[in-house]
């Protein structure tokens, strides 16, 4: 994949942890995915059938995770966005400079291209971010799937691409999770009137 | 003979998955606990006999296709299954007893059968899967099926639990597919999903480059200790183990656990040529040590009694780690002994919770005190679980921790196993006081408990502490018996 | 057996027995005229006990009977003791030996007894005494041990007799040890003998009693025999002091002459030193005894430094 | 099999036997006599081996398949137990019968006397951990099946806490041994793996048997528990630890080391001074006793250590005397300290108290406990021609030529032994004559006490018989003697007397010392005559005796506590009532507090649960946390990949 797609990729990532409205996030992450399916479509030349499917795979992902997030979105009304205790500035600084440490820190893995390692573990980096830094359920689940994107841009970039099962596999685990997650999204909506997780500190020792 | 194991492997998923989706055809619940308990007691039929199977035929494994068996998954099969097919049995008496929950009460039943089956047939196919790639979409899998169950009681703290459980996890196991991928993207001539399986990596793993096999090995690592629990990724694992439905707590500690570590056990014996057998040693001991040292300062704190399994469990995944680290054979067979042992203890203790609660519900919040006199059959359940769990003699846990220990020693480890022994004996000091106090204590309020929950009690005392004095008796001839020689020979 | 030990067993029993009245006696006469007074003959100890003995006992209200055994089994112990003091290096082989430790364990006996007595009735002043008593032998006895370890150096066994023999010559007085042996060891005797400055046995206020506190309610023979005991502790102490610490050497007869001197002497250094010494508040008596062993380590230290001759 | 392992066998199954029949309430005399039956049988077979029969079973293996035998040694501690087991079962029968959970109780008694000859025997490690396990846990179930209250609970935990952390340094140090394969050849040992050994070994067995400062658990654990496992508790319990002690530093570490002879010798002295003084200001019976467990196995540790030290030095003989000396003083404190805890028992049964202060008179009120009572205390302070006598006059006789032994360090040492256990045995005759006074003598100081009544037949037998073992041990120690002295390695041959006769001593003819002590004694009284006036009040200056005036415990022991005052610290608190310039009444309240508690346990205690209180913070209950310690853990692993620290 394009060195330029690549780091299109990364920048919609951190734009999810930057943005403040979860409709916003939720159109990037689609957009994402969505860009990510194209960019693997646009390899599939010289590549295997499985590699075809595997692509389409990942458009159908993105149409689907839409869909579902956009669903609970409408399910769970909240009256202002869920406040988040670090600015949005600050956020894109910390998600920008853990995602070039990591980039910088991983050796070579025997991807195709370097661009596209880096990207990988940046992607991967940037979701687990995500979560560290917003607070709200959605934007928890959305960081997840921009981890498990990183994954996906991994499996284009691989030689040969990924076994199909595992890709598969890895695609329907995402979306079972996502359909977890958001049946939780809305379990703890009706329970807090929010979707803070900062209402979630009950456990403790 | 090939045919009939992958058979029985098969079986032994596809009938509570069976189980799971009859459940739903009925709509009394009644109907359904009875298909439920009956796909149970199918499917640990099934895995019993593939297990016994596979440990008496331990010398010669059989893989085709995605189905590996050998004495490793006999032993994992066997303690899932067993364990599996009691939280089924007990699971009606939970049911029984609950109040609102995550799901509309109508349907309830069914996601619980629904959800338990899947997460048990999920639990089930891990052991027997010869194929990286595969192992890590089944476990990713239970966490989606568990999740829910955590979360069933509905309860804040339950959703709370149920949705950290979810995130970490899945995170975890995020980065664990970014080691897979690293693994495969440099594994020469990786074509396909047999690449990923256990014997081709390892014949790969030679040809790997270092730098890369590392850290795919320690991204695998690190991603699976957040499932497994170790120590510092735990922190999932005590508000799940709190919060979800007893039977589940018991899946979750029992049969979750190992089953992952086996598949961290697995990715050693496989990446160990490339990555070296000093640093793949070096992260089991240092998870090991790490889980052992963090249990201890929350032992000491008077828990919850559900809380307490729950940080014993994280002591126990420590001493399992360390044993995998050894490597010695002794230590090994330590490592079965302890697989077996904390299973059937662990599991006791959190069906003791049944009763427990219904007779001293603040006992969810606050630690348990003086059962010995209201109910003398749970405290004697709840006594034959601490006391195993803390590695007393004559339990199975005492013996399998002095062969862990020793095999330490043998393994030249001396300074790892004797810090190991200091940790250990630490963390018995909160657990022998809560042993003392959840016993004798003065009740906090002491309602009459139910004849039936007494019981249940006695029974599941009955049978499983009769199971932990055979581990026992069976404890000094195991280390040269056969499965845990295959296990030898095959870790190497 | 040769004459010379016969003769030394002679002089043990009829020393020990007969003659150790006689100590005391000699130290209070000697005291007398250290104070510019006449005072009581030597002899008097005799008179008293002779008084006693036709003096009937008297029994405490409410004692069992080791009230009554007390007297007898203390003085028991001291007779026993008696025998194990060689006299000039010799002793016959009674069969109780003549191991230093063995007379050791009869003194604390005589004086465990004698304490529990003291319980026996109850009586606040005996117990007053007795307590003080108990508290001062612990630390005589580490003391004596340590005198003893250093008697012990040169002749490496705890036979009185080869004490004896290890101390005789004119090469000991060399050696710092002995000098450290010697002091420590007459600290051990004004402890054992009760004497200023440690306690003061011409007290006649029960307050200050500490071992005669115990002998309080006793009379007629009871206390008869008490008064030998502590009559013969003297004898025992004096005699071990001069075997032990004192210069001899020689044939028996020598020794025998020179004990003869000694003996008389050391009452009379008793004397001295209960004129010119005031007694001391209890509290300081240990750290005076602590001193002495203190001075003891000293000497062992020095011992092996002298490279253990 | 030989016939001692057969009766060996037998023993353990009779002992098995009795226990599960104790669980039946009515049975509990016939389970009683199974368990005397089994565990004489077992001190049978052990007293055959000592007296010359062949060891049986195998030795010691480092391989994880059970494995038994009895040596010398083993037997030695086996005739012991038996010696102490058997009247404290006879007393069980008297006295638990109207205990709490009587039948749990004896059942625990057989568990309990066959985990400690299971320590004893066991020849492979896991049987030796785990019969060491259970030798530390059945008490504690015995306990709590007596005692449920707060206290308790508490007394265990702490019992439990100490001994167990304590017991990871016997773990350490028998795996380390095992690893090894030291059990075969103690060569096989390198230095870095000797000084891990000997000092895990110092700490986990040291531990069990109390040395100061290891001992935090004792004076707590054996008061509260029933009066026969105190007994045997402290009479056989500890000395299996020492058991072990013994093993390592005199079997399995290659030759014999100076630091460690060194060390236990401070260790003993330390425990026998520190033991006594901080008995001699208790006031409960028990609790005294249990200080004087102390006193005694630091007495012991002062044996070994000097045995470690001759044989240092290459003086076999001595060595091995010093090795007897320790064994004998085993044997000795086992008996008198059963007698004197069965005693205490009894008391308890008949006065329902032991504060020394309350007792008193009951010499007149229970002749035979009473008598039995009072040679206990003679024996433990150590007066001929009692049992205690023999084996300290032994022991100072080691230490006295180890001071004679040649080096400056081991001379001062042995200088110093010998005079602390001088000062040893006089703070014990101090303790015991004021214990003897204040239980047996003068006055009843309460009501129960005046109404006390002599225990049963059973308790009365029990304690009369173990104060007969401490006449005879007393005057024929030599049996013994040779026997014990061949016990140790390269022990020397020495010939039997029925007294001590040792070459550099006087000898210790005991037998005849009694005979003349006693004819003596005899004659004087009759000398005496019955002559006597009528009786008469003691003296008080002319004022009536009254109770207000009797002697307490802390008043005799003042003059002590106020030499001593730097080093015990005592705390009083007076509290007068004044009023119109006129003292109405003063209130005196005196207690001597634990150093090793306030000073060393306590604060340790302090620090570490605040540390475990920091540590607790890492579950913050913030997921977002959580998710940061993972990535923090992956970036970590990372960086020591770059860096090359891992792989």
């Amino acid at each position: 994949m394009s060195g330029g797609v690549v780091w299109v990729l990364v920048g919609l990532a951190l734009a999810v942890v930057t943005v403040r409205r979860r409709s916003a996030a939720i159109a990037l992450v689609t957009a994402q995915s969505a860009l990510l399916g194209i960019g693997a479509f646009a390899l599939t030349p010289g590549r295997s059938t499985e590699f075809l499917v595997a692509s389409l795979a990942l458009v159908a992902k993105a149409a689907v995770l839409a869909a579902l997030l956009g669903w609970s979105l409408s399910g769970t009304r909240e009256p202002h966005p869920v406040w988040d205790d670090t600015p949005p500035i600050l956020r894109f600084g910390l998600a920008a400079t853990l995602a070039l440490g990591v980039s910088a820190l991983i050796p070579s893995i025997g991807l195709v291209e370097r661009s596209s390692e880096q990207a990988t573990v940046a992607l991967v980096a940037i979701g687990i971010a995500t979560v560290v830094l917003r607070r709200a359920t959605l934007f928890q689940a959305l960081g997840l799937v921009v981890a498990e994107n990183g994954i996906a841009l991994a499996a284009t970039a691989v030689e040969g691409g990924m076994p199909l099962v595992i890709e598969l596999g890895a695609l329907f685990d995402v979306i079972v999770v996502v359909v977890v997650a958001t049946a939780f999204h809305e379990r703890i909506f009706d329970e807090l009137g929010s979707g803070d997780t900062h209402g979630l500190r009950g456990l403790r020792d | 003979m090939t045919d009939l194991v992958v058979t029985l492997a098969w079986l032994s998923v596809g009938l509570p998955v069976a189980a799971a989706l009859l459940s739903q055809l009925t709509s009394r619940d009644r109907a359904t606990d009875r298909i439920g308990l009956i796909g149970a007691v199918g499917t640990a039929g099934a895995a019993g006999a593939l297990a016994t199977l596979a440990l008496v035929r331990s010398g010669e494994p059989v893989v085709s296709g995605v189905v590996l068996v050998d004495a490793a998954s006999g032993v994992f099969l066997a303690v899932i299954a067993a364990v599996g097919l009691l939280s089924a049995l007990v699971s009606p008496a939970y049911l029984d007893g609950r109040e609102r929950g995550f799901f509309a009460p109508a349907r309830a039943r069914h996601w619980y059968w629904l959800g338990f089956h899947l997460f048990w047939a999920a639990l089930l196919s891990v052991p027997i899967a010869a194929n990286l790639g595969v192992a890590w979409l089944l476990v990713e899998a239970t966490t989606a099926a568990s999740a829910l169950l955590v979360a069933y009681s509905g309860r804040r703290n339950a959703l709370e639990a149920g949705w950290k459980y979810l995130v970490l996890t899945t995170i975890g196991l995020t980065v664990a597919l970014l080691g897979i991928v690293v693994a495969y993207a440099s594994a020469p001539g990786a074509d396909g999903l047999s690449a990923l399986g256990w014997g081709s990596l390892r014949r790969s793993a030679s040809e790997m480059p270092h730098e890369a096999a590392v850290v795919a090995f320690v991204l695998l690592l690190a991603g699976l200790a957040t499932k497994i629990g170790w120590a510092p990724v735990h922190n999932w694992l005590p508000d799940a183990h709190s919060e979800a439905p007893p039977p589940v707590s018991a899946l979750l500690s029992a049969a979750l656990l190992p089953a992952v570590a086996l598949v961290a056990w697995r990715s050693k014996v496989a990446l160990e040529p490339a990555v070296g057998g000093g640093t793949a040693r070096a992260v089991f001991l240092g998870f090991g040590l790490a889980s052992l040292a963090v249990a201890v300062p929350f032992l000491w704190r008077p828990l919850a009694w559900k809380r307490l399994l729950a940080y014993s469990s994280l002591e126990h995944m420590g001493v399992i780690a360390l044993g995998i680290g050894f490597g010695h054979p002794l230590a090994i067979a330590g490592v079965v002994l302890h697989v077996a042992g904390h299973a059937l203890a662990k599991a006791l203790g959190f069906y003791a919770t049944i009763p427990l609660l219904q007779f001293q519900p603040q006992a969810a919040l606050r630690s348990a005190r003086g059962v010995a006199r209201t109910s003398p059959a749970t405290a004697s359940a709840m006594g034959i679980s601490l006391g195993s769990l803390s590695g007393l003699p004559p339990s199975p846990l005492f013996f399998s921790e002095v062969f862990v220990l020793l095999g330490g020693f043998l393994s030249g480890h001396a300074a790892v196993a004797a810090v190991a022994a200091a940790l250990l004996s630490l963390g018995f000091l909160g657990l022998v006081h809560a042993l003392i106090e959840s016993m004798l204590g003065e009740p906090r309020d002491a309602r009459v408990p139910e004849r039936r929950s007494s019981r249940l009690a006695a029974r599941l005392t009955l049978v499983v502490g009769a199971a932990l004095l055979a581990l026992s008796v069976t404890a000094i001839a195991l280390p040269d018996s056969a499965p845990v020689e295959a296990l030898v020979r095959w870790a190497g | 057996m040769s004459g010379a030990t016969a003769v030394a067993g002679a002089v043990q029993i009829v020393g020990g027995i007969a003659l150790a009245p006689l100590l005391p006696g000699l130290v209070q006469s000697f005291k007398a005229r250290l104070q510019g007074r006449r005072g009581a003959s030597p002899g008097q100890p005799y008179r008293e006990l002779r008084r006693l003995w036709g003096k009937s006992a008297v029994a405490v209200e409410g004692t069992t009977v080791l009230y009554r055994l007390a007297p007898a089994v203390v003085a028991a112990a001291l007779a026993t003791g008696v025998l194990l003091v060689p006299v000039g290096g010799r002793a016959p082989d009674w069969p109780v030996g003549a191991d230093a430790l063995v007379l050791i364990g009869l003194l604390t006996l005589a004086r465990f007894t004698v304490t529990l007595a003291a319980w026996d009735t109850g009586s606040g002043f005996a117990l007053m005494g007795a307590g003080r008593d108990l508290a001062y032998s612990v630390f005589v006895e580490g003391l004596l041990l340590l005198a003893l370890v250093l008697a012990a150096l040169p002749g490496g066994s705890t036979d009185l007799r080869a004490l004896s023999d290890a101390a005789g010559g004119s090469d000991r007085w060399g050696e710092p040890a002995h000098w450290c042996a010697l002091l420590a060891f007459g600290l051990v005797v004004l402890a054992e003998t009760g004497r200023q400055p440690i306690d003061n046995p011409d007290t006649h206020l029960e307050l200050t009693m500490i071992h005669e506190g115990p002998l309080l309610e006793y009379a007629g023979r009871d206390l008869a025999y008490l008064q030998w005991a502590a009559a013969a502790r003297h004898w025992i102490v004096l005699v071990l002091g001069a075997e032990l610490f004192l210069p001899h050497g020689g044939s028996f007869w020598v020794r025998l002459a020179t004990l003869a001197v000694a003996l008389p002497a050391l009452c009379a250094a008793l004397a001295v030193t209960e004129t010119w010494q005031a007694k001391m508040r209890i509290l300081r008596v240990p750290r005076f005894l602590a001193a002495g062993a203190g001075i003891a380590l000293l000497g062992l230290v020095s011992w092996y430094l002298g490279g253990g001759a | 099999m030989s016939a001692v392992a057969a009766v060996a066998l037998a023993g353990s199954g009779l002992l098995l036997t009795g226990g599960l029949v104790a669980l039946r309430a009515r049975l509990l005399g016939a389970a009683l006599a199974l368990q005397v039956a089994g565990v004489s049988l077992l001190g049978g077979a052990g007293a055959t081996v000592v007296l010359g029969a062949d060891p049986v079973g195998s030795g010691f293996s480092g391989a994880v398949e059970p494995a038994f035998g009895i040596d010398g040694l083993s037997g030695f501690f086996l005739a012991s137990l038996a010696l102490v087991a058997v009247p404290a079962l006879v007393f069980a029968h008297g006295y638990l019968p109207g205990s709490a959970g009587a039948p749990a109780v004896a059942a625990l008694t057989a568990a309990f006397l066959g985990s400690l000859a299971g320590v004893v025997v066991a020849r492979d490690v896991i049987s030796f951990l785990g019969f060491w396990e259970l030798m530390t846990l059945v008490p504690a179930a015995a306990i709590l099946v007596s005692h449920r209250e707060e206290r308790a609970r508490r007394t265990v935990f702490v019992y439990l806490a100490v001994t167990h952390l304590g017991g990871a340094g016997v773990w350490v140090a028998m795996l380390a041994l095992a690893r090894y394969g030291a059990f075969a050849d103690p060569g096989a040992l390198g230095q870095g793996a000797q000084l891990l050994v000997a000092l895990a070994a110092l700490v986990g067995f040291g531990t069990k048997a109390g040395l100061m400062p290891f001992h935090s658990w004792l004076p707590r654990a054996h008061p509260v528990a029933p009066s026969h496992v105190s007994a045997l508790m402290s009479g056989m319990m500890i000395k299996v630890a020492l058991y072990g002690l013994v093993r390592v530093s005199f079997e399995w570490l290659p030759e014999p080391t100076l630091w460690l002879g060194l060390v236990l010798l401070g260790l003993g002295l330390l425990s026998s001074l520190g033991g006594v003084l901080y008995a001699l200001v208790q006031h409960d019976l028990k609790r005294l006793l249990a200080f004087h467990s102390i006193e005694n196995v630091g007495i012991i540790a002062l044996g070994l250590g000097a045995s470690l030290l001759f044989a240092h030095e290459g003086e076999a003989l001595w060595a091995s005397v010093a090795f007897a000396a320790a064994l004998l003083h085993t044997l000795n404190h086992a008996v008198f300290k059963a007698l004197l805890f069965l005693g205490a028992g009894a008391f308890d049964r008949a006065v329902h108290e032991l504060d020394l202060d309350r007792l008193g008179g009951l010499l007149r009120r229970m002749p035979w406990t009473g008598a039995a009572f009072a040679v206990g205390a003679a024996a433990i302070a150590g007066l001929p021609p009692l049992n205690g006598f023999a084996s300290e006059w032994l022991t100072l006789q080691t230490l006295l030529h180890l001071a004679g032994l040649g080096s400056l360090g081991i001379g001062v040492a042995g200088g110093l032994a010998t005079a602390g256990l001088g000062a040893t045995v006089a703070l014990a005759v101090y303790c015991f004559v004021k214990v003897v006074g204040l239980v047996l003598l003068g006055p009843p100081r309460s009501r129960e006490v005046a109404e006390a009544v002599e225990a049963p037949l059973s308790m009365r037998a029990a304690v009369v018989f173990l104060a007969g073992l401490c006449v005879l041990l007393g005057v024929l120690p030599g049996l013994l003697l040779p026997r014990l002295a061949g016990l140790a390695p390269d022990g020397a041959s020495l010939p039997t007397h029925g007294g001590l006769e040792l070459p550099g001593t006087g000898a210790l003819p005991a037998p005849a010392l009694a005979v003349t002590l006693i004819l003596l004694t005899g004659a004087l009284l009759l000398a005496r005559g019955r002559r006597a006036a009528a009786p008469a009040p003691a003296w008080a200056c002319g004022q009536l005796v009254e109770p207000a005036l009797s002697w307490t415990s802390a008043g005799f022991t003042k003059p002590l506590r106020l030499m001593l005052e730097a080093v015990l610290r005592p705390e009083r608190t007076v509290t007068a009532r004044i009023e119109g310039g006129v003292v109405q009444e003063i209130a005196y309240e005196g207690e001597v507090p634990h150093l090793f508690d306030t000073k060393l346990y306590r604060p340790v205690v302090r620090i570490a649960s605040a540390g475990a209180a920091q540590a607790r913070r890492l579950q913050s209950g913030s997921l977002r946390a959580y998710v940061l310690y993972l990535l923090a853990l992956v970036l970590a692993l990372l960086v020591l990949v770059r860096t090359g620290a891992l792989g």
